[in-house]
């Protein structure tokens, strides 16, 4: 028995399988970072699509969790910055949860004030993150960053190939969207759509909104750790500049451009800001201003993004075929 | 004891060009709640209209100016309120937030691809030259800088408090329920408000950017100061947005001097944050009117 | 009489001029129909703000079944027992009716963790199903509840008061905008599950014919304090009553 | 906007006439957009004007350059990945890019996959790094502070400096190799100014030099916050020599600068003011071409070109391995190699010598005071 959503989501899933077959290293490499930077928008939209909370720390959360990755895997140096030379599958968990204490602690302040206030305390703390790993050299090599994190080895599968990486990172990615989906359809979950939809309300029926909120965003700042788990053994460099204030930005626009709130919008914002310049090379510069022209554009006239206008599509063409069944009934109530 | 005042009288003077950044930023949030994430960018982008005016129209300095001018206040003012806060303001104040951080990228890469990428030189508004005060440089660029903006916040002050527009846009800035009440065309009360901050962002422009180079990333820095100064100073005064710009001014300098070059922007961040969690009325500011 | 389940002692608010709420106190008794009326700016909705934590008091105090209330957080209120629907309609619109009424009782159901990892429903489908019933919105239970008619909002509002089991449900303009028929469905509805479970009911109604058919006591609010108290027959033939309203 | 839309379809004009005909393939990888498109485009233009000179004399070893242009916008991430695109597009060899955060990142996949690559960089770690595959158009700081040690002690006779650098991967490349170089020779530096790139009030900074009571100053900064230095040390009456690397004395600078930048001096590699013939006849051709000058970066990319031709000609063959073999140690005298414009050596490490130039601004124009041996 299957349903038509879980038809749609095995044929996404072989078609993930199957996209990287035959491509170049470049092509492989790119859908890796999609699938990378998807999961941090994820986690991004569970702190603003659901929760209705604007964070400009996502990047600072990946750098979190790619500097503890990088710093827990890199074997140890004689001189200079090195690392402990622990396996990933010891330092993912470590960084995962590095991005959520220091979630938990930024953000419990933090939330009591909401809206732009939660902005700008987040973007200050980008900001003092991206100063942070720049200055503390000793710790994080500075502005020369950290080189050569190697690639999980799992004993039968070395992901050192491109190829390997990338399934890799999508067997990451598929276990990080079934735990996302039951965060979502469990009653923490509810209680982040409630907060969205009506605060006042949820409030009044027992949600305590601080607590849930904060809850949204530390789950959304692991997911961001995980992303920086990737990075750093996918592009074996990282430097603080990889993760300065912009990155944010550009995760804040792939979870609106995608559509706040829909399980797999960010993946398609994502999408948008890391596969579409490829197709849009004929528009060589003007590829951030149309990017940044579609996204006043969407929000103006249809401010739940992509998916949201998928629906809005679907539903004209079916228009004349389904008339809701209990209108008539609804009409004399 | 000299470097003291020196970098006094430079913190002062680049402060009070932030400042004038900020008050239009809170005026604009006052009269139509809108966060403006572009702000920064609307002080970047009129000095270009002054330069595309002198080299692409073959104005003289003095009519490009008053192009640069007008053309801010319309396209800053008028368009920008048209097109994209109102048909925003009935999703709320997060999608509004979000188009204007869009806006501020669509700002930044125009002018980068259509005018250039390179810092551009920027004529002088005031002539160079400077006296020598036991040891303390004073530069007419500084003591114009703060003259002038001294000029424009008192006739701001003036034209709100004075005349009978300016206690319109105060009523509807304060409760435009009430204000609508009591005859106020509160619709163009708000317009006149997004007109003065395309006004005071064109000047603040034209005053930096001799300083600062036209550059196209000049507003992302400008743009945080801009916020900062409005939130440390209080968000809903004209005086806190003063204070505030002028206390960063300072800070930054003094920090940069004394303290610390690596973590020189941590400063006002830090400053930041600790006026939202302990004082979100802002230093200045009444916690009247105030909910985030 | 039987036992007090809400006491609220002198409660004041004032806005600049106006004085709102001015020095009220009155009792609430379990398992009665309370109804709080009064003209048009009378305090009434400052006063029920006050009672629901949404507003706070410039003094006075509430308890509620023993605890003091005051400055509580609508969510520690509701926690004490309270229900209650708003004067807007104020339903989750992209969630199902099922998940409206879940999302009203999962908050009173295991800890923070057992949320988290238990089952997706805390084990509530059932008993929302009842209430879904109880409410005859069974054929609805999937849909959006952002698709339903205004009426039928009203009642899944009122049905999410419920859910948790509350002692106290406040009811805020339960009548507004809603047509005869559903009215009358609603208030039979009210009456029997304040018969079967004992729930205490506060409301606030303009519409005098809904409260003095259904309430069992009523107090009347002019001018931010309470004029007169009694049945539904005693405030009906009230002159203080007549005029306030007349006269306001 | 039209010019640059002219110009992409004339290019693709040209591709497609030499894609015919039997081609070598070169990855273009640079900042074509973003913060450091003035200088990639200047890497591009330098190169192609060189790739149109090459093909029209008959191409490398018969075969004509066909050249694809990757855009980084100036993100290292990108810059990886697109490298990675340009050798899945079989590139014989990787040109660019100019910004040393890039280069960084981007030379590891040019190094795994045994790929040649001719960077305009200069940040020293690029050449320390053991990778046999990079190698450089201009020297790293590590080469170009140096010569300034002796200008310093001699020139100068200075006691104390102070050192005003951008806190970045280029600035404190340079920063500590100035650092070091003080120390050898006994120089103390009491002032030690980093400022963010970007950064536009310099404000504390002139003013902290100045109570540093300094007999120099390094400044070691990009060229827009260069030009604002230079301006607020004219407005604060700084009195101590400047002196830059490269940099400080650019055209760009005095553009911004104006008067300001008079009295400044710098150690440049490459400089396209330099009094001589195949630089200045290189100089008038780029203007021809394009329609504005050239400045070290479009030397830099022009010689990119060039070397990529003497060195396969010499070895008969497109073989990558021997290519780095090839360059290493190579000296490619101007005389016999005339599109080098000047005689350029590649050391084990793929860093660069050849002489360089004192230079002064007099006047609003760059002045060679000096020409400093290749070392």
């Amino acid at each position: 028995m299957m349903t038509k959503r879980n038809m749609w989501l095995l044929a996404g899933l072989i078609a993930l399988i199957l996209a990287p077959l035959g491509q170049g290293n470049y092509v492989v490499y790119t859908l890796c970072s999609w699938l990378i930077f998807s999961m941090a928008a994820m986690g991004l939209n569970l702190t603003l699509g659901y929760a209705g909370q604007i964070s400009l720390a996502q990047s600072a959360f990946m750098a979190i969790g790619a500097y503890t990755t990088a710093l827990l895997t890199l074997p140890p140096a004689e001189d200079g910055v090195g690392g402990l030379g622990l396996h990933w599958l010891v330092a993912m968990p470590i960084s995962v949860f590095a991005a959520f204490v220091v979630g938990l602690i930024i953000g419990f302040p933090a939330l009591r004030v909401k809206g732009h206030f939660l902005a700008f305390v987040t973007l200050a703390f980008t900001t003092l993150t991206f100063l942070v790993l720049r200055n503390e050299d000793w710790l994080t090599g500075g502005t020369y960053g950290l080189v050569g994190m190697p690639r999980p080895d799992f004993g039968f599968f070395n992901t050192g190939k491109q190829l390997r990486f990338y399934y890799f990172t999508l067997a990451v990615f598929v276990v990080f969207c079934l735990l996302m989906w039951g965060i979502i359809r469990s009653p923490w979950g509810r209680a982040f759509k409630a907060l969205r939809e009506n605060s006042i309300r949820a409030e009044s029926l027992g949600v305590d909104t601080r607590r849930i909120t904060l809850l949204a965003f530390a789950i959304g700042s692991a997911a961001g750790g995980l992303a920086g788990s990737l990075v750093a053994p996918l592009v074996q460099f990282i430097e603080p500049g990889s993760f300065a204030l912009v990155h944010s930005l550009k995760m804040l626009l792939m979870v609106v451009v995608g559509g706040a709130g829909f399980f797999f919008g960010p993946v398609i914002g994502a999408g948008v800001v890391i596969l579409m310049p490829e197709f849009l090379r004929f528009t060589e510069g003007y590829y951030l201003m149309i990017y940044a022209a579609t996204v006043i554009v969407l929000i103006i006239f249809c401010p739940k993004g992509l998916i949201g206008l998928g629906e809005i599509i679907r539903n004209k063409l079916r228009k004349d075929k389904k008339v809701r069944g209990d209108m008539d009934k609804g009409a004399q109530l | 004891m000299e470097q003291f005042f020196q970098v006094l009288l430079s913190g002062l003077a680049t402060g009070s060009i932030y400042a004038l950044a900020a008050i239009g930023f809170t005026l604009i949030w006052q009269a139509a709640q809108t966060v403006n994430f572009a702000q920064g960018e609307f002080v970047m982008l009129p000095a270009f209209f002054l330069l595309a005016g002198m080299h692409f129209l073959g104005m003289p300095f003095w009519m490009a100016l008053i192009f640069g001018l007008l053309l801010a206040v319309f396209v800053l003012g008028f368009l920008f309120k048209r097109v994209l806060v109102d048909p925003l303001l009935k999703h709320g104040g997060l999608s509004l937030i979000i188009a204007t951080m869009a806006l501020a990228i669509l700002m930044k890469e125009s002018v980068k691809e259509f005018y250039s990428a390179e810092a551009q030189p920027f004529p002088e508004i005031v002539p160079n030259g400077s006296w020598d005060i036991s040891g303390v440089i004073v530069s007419l660029t500084d003591i114009s800088h703060l003259f002038i903006s001294a000029v424009i916040v008192i006739g701001l002050q003036l034209f709100l408090n004075r005349t009978r527009t300016g206690r319109c846009m105060q009523a509807t800035a304060q409760n435009p329920g009430v204000a609508e009440i009591l005859g106020v065309n509160v619709k163009r009360m708000v317009l006149y408000t997004f007109l003065i901050n395309g006004v005071l962002a064109a000047l603040a422009s034209f005053l930096i950017t001799p300083v600062y180079l036209a550059k196209f990333s000049n507003g992302e820095y400008l743009g945080l100061i801009a916020f900062i100064a409005a939130i440390v100073g209080g968000f809903n005064q004209i005086r806190g947005a003063l204070a505030g710009g002028l206390l960063i001014g300072v800070l930054d300098n003094m920090t940069a001097t004394y303290i610390t070059a690596e973590y020189r922007q941590a400063v006002p961040l830090l400053l930041l944050i600790a006026v939202i969690l302990f004082r979100p009325q802002g230093l200045l500011g009444t916690s009247e009117g105030r909910e985030a | 009489m039987s036992n007090k389940v809400m006491s609220v002692s002198n409660v004041s608010k004032r806005y600049g001029a106006i004085q709102a709420v001015d020095d009220v106190s009155f009792d609430v008794y379990e398992g009665e129909i309370l109804g709080l009326i009064g003209p048009n700016g009378s305090g009434k909705s400052t006063l029920f703000n006050c009672l629901l934590g949404q507003t706070r008091p410039d003094n006075g105090s509430v308890e509620i079944n023993g605890h003091n209330a005051s400055g509580l957080s609508p969510s520690k209120l509701n926690k004490l027992g309270i229900g209650r629907t708003f004067q807007q309609l104020s339903v989750f619109p992209e969630m199902t009716v099922l998940d409206n009424i879940i999302l009203a009782g999962q908050e009173h159901h295991g800890s923070m963790f057992s949320r988290l990892f238990g089952a997706p429903d805390a084990g509530l489908t059932p008993e929302a199903d009842r209430l879904i019933a109880f409410f005859r919105l069974e054929h609805l239970r999937d849909e959006m509840a952002g698709s339903l008619s205004y009426g039928q909002q009203k009642l899944l509002d009122a049905a999410m008061a419920f859910m948790a089991g509350p002692s106290i449900v406040m009811l805020d303009e339960p009548a507004g905008g809603v047509n005869l028929t559903m009215l009358g469905n609603f208030k039979e509805r009210l009456r029997t599950f304040n018969k079967e479970h004992g729930t205490t009911f506060v409301v606030i109604e303009h519409n005098m014919e809904f409260v003095m058919s259904l309430c069992t006591r009523v107090l009347v609010l002019a001018n931010g304090a309470i004029i007169a108290e009694g049945t539904p027959d005693e405030i009906m033939n009230n002159q203080m009553v007549i005029d306030a309203y007349l006269g306001g | 906007m039209i010019k640059k839309l002219l110009g992409a379809t004339a290019l693709s004009v040209a591709m497609a006439s030499t894609a015919i005909a039997d081609t070598v393939k070169i990855g273009f990888v640079g900042e074509l957009s973003g913060g450091g498109a003035p200088a990639g485009t200047q890497y591009r233009d330098g190169a192609l004007l060189a790739v149109d000179e090459i093909n029209a004399a008959g191409g490398i070893l018969g075969k004509q350059i066909e050249v694809s242009l990757y855009d980084t916008q100036t993100d290292p991430q990108t810059s990886r990945a697109l490298v990675q695109k340009a050798i899945d597009e079989d590139a014989y060899v990787v040109w660019g890019t100019v910004y040393s955060s890039s280069t960084i990142v981007n030379m590891l996949v040019a190094q795994q996959n045994g790929v040649p690559q001719i960077v305009g960089a200069e940040a020293p770690n690029i050449t320390q790094k053991g990778n046999p595959y990079v190698f450089r158009t201009a020297y790293g700081a590590h080469r170009g502070v140096p010569a300034l040690t002796g200008y310093f002690r001699d020139t100068l006779k200075a006691k104390n400096v102070a050192v005003a650098w951008v806190n970045n991967e280029f600035g404190k490349g340079g920063h500590d190799v100035f650092i070091k170089e003080m120390a050898k020779v006994g120089i103390n530096v009491t002032a030690d100014i980093p400022s963010e790139a970007g950064a536009a009030d310099f404000a504390a900074d002139v003013s902290r030099i100045k109570e540093a009571n300094v007999d120099a100053v390094f400044v070691y900064l990009h060229e827009e916050e260069s030009a604002r230095f230079l301006r607020e040390a004219k407005k604060q009456n700084l009195q101590p020599k400047l002196v830059g690397e490269v940099t400080l004395t650019g055209q760009k600078v005095i553009d911004l600068a104006g008067d300001a930048a008079n009295g400044a001096v710098a150690h440049v590699g490459l400089t396209a003011e330099a009094n001589i013939e195949s630089i200045k006849e290189f100089g008038a051709k780029f203007e021809k071409k394009y329609g504005h000058k050239t400045d070290h970066n479009g030397i830099k990319g022009y010689v990119a070109a060039y070397a990529t031709k003497y060195v396969t000609e010499m070895n008969g063959s497109f073989d990558q391995e021997k290519f780095a073999q090839t360059m290493h140690g190579l000296t490619l005298d101007v005389a016999k190699y005339p599109g080098m414009l000047l005689t350029t050596s590649w050391d084990q490490d793929g860093e660069l010598s050849r002489e360089s130039f004192m230079v002064e601004v007099v006047d609003g124009k760059q002045v060679v005071t000096t020409t400093v041996a290749a070392n």
